[in-house]
């Protein structure tokens, strides 16, 4: 076969699998979609979940499932982007650096189920955190990091050499240089990390059910003292999140409407995860314009 | 590949005052052996071309005289500038290249606007004043011969610019921070040949202000512009005299073969 | 953007620290948590309880009833089964422990430590897919059919279609009352095991042949409970013990409870819960039972 | 010693930069070892209990393929043999990454290679949504749509290791696929250019230059997809059956280390057999992908020269 017919083969096999893989995912969002988006209403967005009867909400679990977003990244964050620069511009070639890169794959690797009982036991129980948010946060700080690390370090990588050369070249340090020239240009990069992410948190459930817990008390929405523990912003209250939500009404609840609520809930995370990504993008965009002032 | 004996050299002795000096400058990448030890002298505002083939080791000289190479090779030897050996393990490297700026290849403006490519390392450097940063960017501009042409959009960003106006806006990104010292490697290669005379002209009138080191590839180039021109290679410096000397009047086979093009 | 991430960065550590050494200092002052003062008249305390998935939502409604009438006790409510509940109560890690099974049969957990207070009776039967077209079985039959030795439904009066048999995760107190009250110290077969009355009920609604058993509160019209014996699975016949697969819900505390938590367990067996709450989730009122079982099996009457 | 003299042998202020810089590196990296250390240190020692304190013969309980921890077996040893999860969790876990990587890799091809800008902006934010979707989601989709399909085609139950897989591979495809184009993209343009200006045609270039030249990225791509479906516990317990049988063909009930440990260590009391096996289970779990890590490692080297 020559190198012509080759290509065309070939060329025909990538449409083919793509194909294949566009109408799955079509056929699982539509499911989803379709079973889920009918029952979506305002009431069902704003009312509090009910144990027994029909008509529960999902209130509380879509503001957790929000807040436990942001808690984790602010712990992973930090932490992913210190990791990253050190790989990406600092690490030399050695057994060190090899130790580093085995350590975050290793926790890539760890089953949830088993982070959330060491999460129970370490920040639960040892750690006295109780069922919390904080300890939801900390417990999925494990599966975050080495995707965020990872990305980071990527996306600094294909920063071209130029840009670093630049600024070294006019007497700035490594790491003014490394914050100030290469992160922003990185930032889009590191931005599709962060999504991929929050979509992992999101739709995380086995770690949360031991650590962030699996009740959502009611809370206050109009109280901001963070260390009241009425306060929809403290850290320290269980949270119950929405894919947990969702597998609690699957597995032991007796509310007469749980397939409803768990179609329903599960459209609405598709959604949220939708618009966070959607939205992270063009702010990311945005930013990104306005930091290097390209318009 | 003609061969040619490495260790046969003509170096020149340089007049007047000296603006910075190399001894026994040796490269290794590895175990590779890049440069050997590399003895040159550059004079006070003037410009020094360094030729010579593709790998002959050049450019890898030109990054050893601002520390660019630290992480990336071993250099042994001394780097001599206002008598204190910058080479050494103890020297501030920032302060360094604050002294001795660096123009690269590819032109590689940040990707901010005009006016904070140029401030920004100021900015850095402690100078915070906004009049003083006003003038700095005015007259660096101005010497890089680009202040008429961006003087109404220097919020503008820089990659918007032309390559030779990028080439030109990374000139004055590194005289901004007036140095006494200037390094270009092959500045205008990448660039069209109005840009590149464009180019030239401001190295010229840089002259009386700093000292210029240039590599190039362009023979035309290096004859048009310096003062001083050293052919290296293999990694070994072989003739360094003036640049009508080496062009015209070379003391080495190979530097001949090579300025008259029948290299290799 | 630097500036911020630098921020950021401090905050983030900041925290962690703060968080780190917080820990530190809470683990050392921890008590079991029941700190009410008995002689005030408003009671307060911080009360965790931790266990049995089935009995969380009970006692999750419960604490937020209860929390209500006094505002300063805190009630936290979490599942984790069984197992973690007894395990976490004895450590004195937590205030109540939750579970569907007796501590006396639970291997590693010391009953004697342990007070029982049970809070509601479960009733459990088996369950089969509507398309094997049984309903009655003889309790022997269930035995076989769970054993491995009976595998088709065609042995048993129904349709000519091959059993299978999802049994609940070994340790579960479902499975527990179950293999008490019908296998009898017989060894289950090997087969599919499931650790949720929901994912149970699912599974065996979908899947023809499959056979099951599940707490009342998960039936439904898409699966086909099975009399045993001509007994239907009713309430009423579990509080008379005419039908024999029942067990009851239990919140352990280490030692005797105290203070709020005794208040509160006191008010799961009030009229308000046990009349309310405890049929709306499906289970028995304890208030109900005219018998009474020990944690052998031994039934007496009240 | 002038001014400037004084200057170059003295720190500065970006020197200090340097040093904060590189502190706050050297914190981030200290905490994550930390972190893998605790975890490591917390699983190896509950699941070595197994073997120290309740004197299980490792060899046994690797090879043995009962397992029933509360009972002994005819020698009154306890019976805890993981062979049966071991082999169903490497069998999900390979052929969902075999069925996964040539349809990621295609994608990634497509969005990488192909596609004008559009395909892949519309391509990239679907695959990013599939993997928020919460594994207990896929499950219900797995057991209402996967099992009664593999059944109707091939009888039995349903429930088995073909289910497993293919709910695996949807759900490590996103994972996989993002990750394969993110190292395709970055093999740089001009490897692209130099080939096609030799004449090659697209795919070849594809084959021979950017395919190679992203070998270890790509093999990272599959470890992470691995990983995941390694982990996964949730929407696999749902559809694989488990049963802690040696399974038989790809239709028969099988339970993976995750689905097990999953089901029954709410179940077991902490600090007995039952649950110490339960650990041991997840010691396994680590030191398997652990192990796979260091072998993609060392192909990927290997590749690279």
């Amino acid at each position: 076969m020559n190198a012509k017919k080759m290509d065309h083969l070939a060329t025909g096999i990538i449409y083919f699998l793509v194909g294949v893989v566009i109408l799955l995912l079509v056929a699982i969002l539509s499911y989803i979609l379709f079973n889920g988006v009918p029952d979506i209403s305002w009431k069902f967005l704003t009312s509090a979940a009910q144990s027994f009867s029909a008509g529960g909400g999902i209130r509380d679990q879509l503001f957790n499932s929000l807040y436990l977003l942001l808690l984790t990244i602010i712990v992973s964050l930090p932490i992913g982007l210190g990791a990253g620069i050190y790989l990406a511009e600092y690490s030399t070639d050695n057994w060190f650096t090899d130790l580093i890169r085995t350590s975050v794959e290793v926790l890539s690797s760890l089953p949830s189920v088993v982070v959330g009982l060491f999460g129970y036991l370490v920040f639960v129980i040892k750690l006295n955190l109780g069922f919390s948010i904080l300890s939801g946060a900390i417990a999925l700080t494990f599966f975050n990091l080495p995707l965020l690390t990872r990305n980071i370090e990527e996306s600094l990588r294909s920063v071209p050499n130029l840009q670093r050369e630049a600024g070294m070249s006019l007497g700035l340090s490594h790491w003014k240089t490394t914050t100030k020239i290469v992160l922003p240009a990185a930032l889009p990069g590191i931005l599709t990390g962060l999504i991929l992410s929050a979509g992992r948190i999101f739709g995380e459930a086995a770690a949360l059910i031991y650590t962030a817990g699996q009740s959502a008390p009611t809370v206050d929405y109009t109280n901001w003292n963070i260390f009241s523990a009425t306060s929809f912003l403290n850290p320290m209250r269980p949270a119950e999140t929405l894919a947990v939500h969702i597998w609690k009404v699957n597995t032991e609840s007796v509310t007469p409407d749980a397939k409803l609520i768990s179609s329903a809930s599960s459209a609405v995370l598709i959604i949220v995860i939708l618009i966070f990504n959607l939205g992270a993008r063009y702010l990311g965009n945005k930013l990104y314009k306005k930091i290097t002032a390209t318009k | 590949m003609k061969q040619y004996n490495l260790n046969d050299s003509y170096i020149t002795e340089i007049p007047g005052k000296r603006a910075l000096s190399t001894k026994d400058l040796q490269v290794y990448y590895g175990d590779n052996h890049a440069i050997f030890d590399a003895n040159l002298i550059f004079p006070r505002f003037q410009i020094t071309s360094l030729i010579g083939a593709s790998g002959s080791g050049k450019s890898t000289f030109l990054r050893c005289l601002n520390r660019m190479n630290d992480k990336i090779a071993k250099v042994d030897g001394q780097i001599l500038y206002r008598n204190v050996d910058i080479n050494s393990d103890k020297i501030n490297v920032y302060e360094v290249r604050q002294h001795i700026g660096m123009v690269f290849q590819r032109p590689n403006p940040f990707a901010k606007s005009i006016k904070e490519n140029i401030t920004f390392a100021l900015k850095n450097a402690g100078i915070t004043k906004k009049d003083a940063l006003e003038e700095r960017l005015e007259s660096s501009l101005k010497s890089a011969a680009l202040w008429d042409e961006v003087k109404d959009n220097l919020s503008k960003s820089a990659l918007a610019l032309s390559g030779g106006q990028q080439q030109r806006l990374c000139i004055a990104r590194s005289i901004a921070m007036r140095p006494d010292i200037l390094l270009l490697d092959e500045p205008a290669s990448a660039l069209d040949p109005i840009s590149t005379s464009k180019i030239e002209d401001t190295l010229n009138d840089l002259k009386k202000d700093y000292t210029i080191i240039i590599v190039t590839h362009n023979l035309q180039q290096a004859s048009r512009i310096s003062d001083y021109t050293a052919f290296f290679h293999l990694g070994h410096v072989i003739e360094y005299n003036t640049t009508a000397h080496v062009f015209t009047n070379p003391k080495m086979q190979a530097t001949e073969d090579y300025v008259s093009g029948n290299f290799g | 953007m630097k500036k911020k991430t630098i921020i950021s960065l401090v905050l983030g550590f900041a925290a962690l620290m703060l968080i780190l050494t917080g820990c530190g200092n809470g683990s050392s002052s921890k008590e079991s948590s029941t700190t009410s003062k008995s002689s005030s008249s408003e009671l307060s305390g911080k009360i965790t309880a931790v266990g049995s998935t089935a009995l969380q939502p009970l006692v999750e409604k419960a604490a937020s009833n209860f929390q209500k009438k006094n505002s300063k006790v805190n009630i936290t409510v979490q599942g984790g089964g069984s197992g973690t509940g007894l395990s976490q109560v004895q450590d004195k890690s937590v205030t109540i422990g939750n579970s569907d099974i007796f501590a006396e049969e639970k291997q590693g957990i010391d009953s004697k430590k342990l007070t029982d207070h049970k809070v509601a009776v479960v009733g459990m039967a088996p369950v089969v897919n509507k398309d094997a077209n049984v309903k009655n079985l003889t309790m022997d039959q269930v035995k076989q059919i769970f054993t491995g030795k009976i595998t088709n439904w065609k042995e048993v009066g129904g349709k000519d279609e091959k059993i299978t048999v999802v049994n609940r995760a070994k340790g579960s107190g479902t499975r527990a009352t179950f293999e008490a009250a019908v296998l009898k110290g017989a060894e289950a077969v090997k087969s599919q095991e499931q650790d949720s009355n929901g994912t149970v009920q699912k599974i065996v609604e979908s899947t023809p042949g499959a056979v099951s058993y599940l707490a009342f509160s998960y039936m439904n019209d898409k699966i086909q409970p099975i009399s045993i014996d001509n007994v239907k699975p009713t309430d009423a016949n579990v509080e008379t013990d005419k039908w024999k697969i029942w067990s009851y819900e239990h919140m352990y505390t280490n030692g005797t409870a105290k203070g709020a938590t005794a208040k509160f367990l006191e008010y799961m067996n009030s009229a308000d819960v046990q009349k309310t709450l405890v049929k709306d989730m499906g289970y028995i009122s304890i208030q109900n039972m005219k018998v009474q079982k020990d944690s052998k099996g031994t039934v007496s009457s009240k | 010693m002038d001014n400037i003299q004084k200057k170059l042998q003295t720190k500065s202020k970006a020197t200090f930069q340097d040093y904060f810089g590189k502190g706050i590196c050297y914190l981030c990296i200290g905490m994550i070892i930390l972190l893998v250390t605790c975890i490591l240190y917390f699983i190896a020692s509950k699941g070595i209990a197994t073997f120290t304190k309740d004197k299980v013969n490792v060899f046994d309980f690797l090879t043995k393929t009962n397992w029933n921890p509360g009972a002994t077996d005819s020698h009154g040893r306890p019976d805890v043999g993981a062979l049966p999860m071991i082999v169903t969790s490497f069998s999900v876990t390979l052929l969902a990454a075999v069925l996964a990587t040539p349809f990621a890799l295609g994608v990634a091809i497509f969005m990488s290679e192909f596609s004008s800008k559009g395909g892949s902006k519309i391509l990239q934010p679907v695959i990013e949504l599939l993997v928020g979707i919460p594994s207990v989601v896929y499950g219900f989709i797995g057991l209402s749509v996967v099992v009664p399909f593999i059944r109707g085609i091939f009888g039995g139950t349903g429930f088995g290791i073909l289910s497993g897989t293919l709910v695996l591979f949807v759900m490590i495809l996103p994972t996989i696929t993002s990750l394969s184009v993110d190292s395709l993209r970055a093999v740089p343009m001009y490897y692209r250019e130099a080939s096609l200006a030799l004449g090659a045609t697209r795919w070849q270039t594809i084959y021979k230059v950017i395919l190679r030249a992203a070998i270890p990225g790509l093999l990272t791509a599959i470890i992470f997809g691995m990983a995941r479906a390694f982990g996964e516990a949730l929407a696999v317990q749902m559809v694989i059956g488990n049963a802690a049988l040696m399974p038989t063909s790809l239709v028969s009930p099988a339970s993976t280390l995750t689905s097990k440990l999953t089901t029954d260590i709410g179940n077991t009391v902490m600090g007995t057999l039952p649950n110490n096996a339960l650990w041991s289970l997840a010691l396994i779990l680590l030191l398997m992908s652990l192990f796979l890590n260091l072998l993609v490692k060392f192909i990927g080297k290997r590749g690279r020269f």
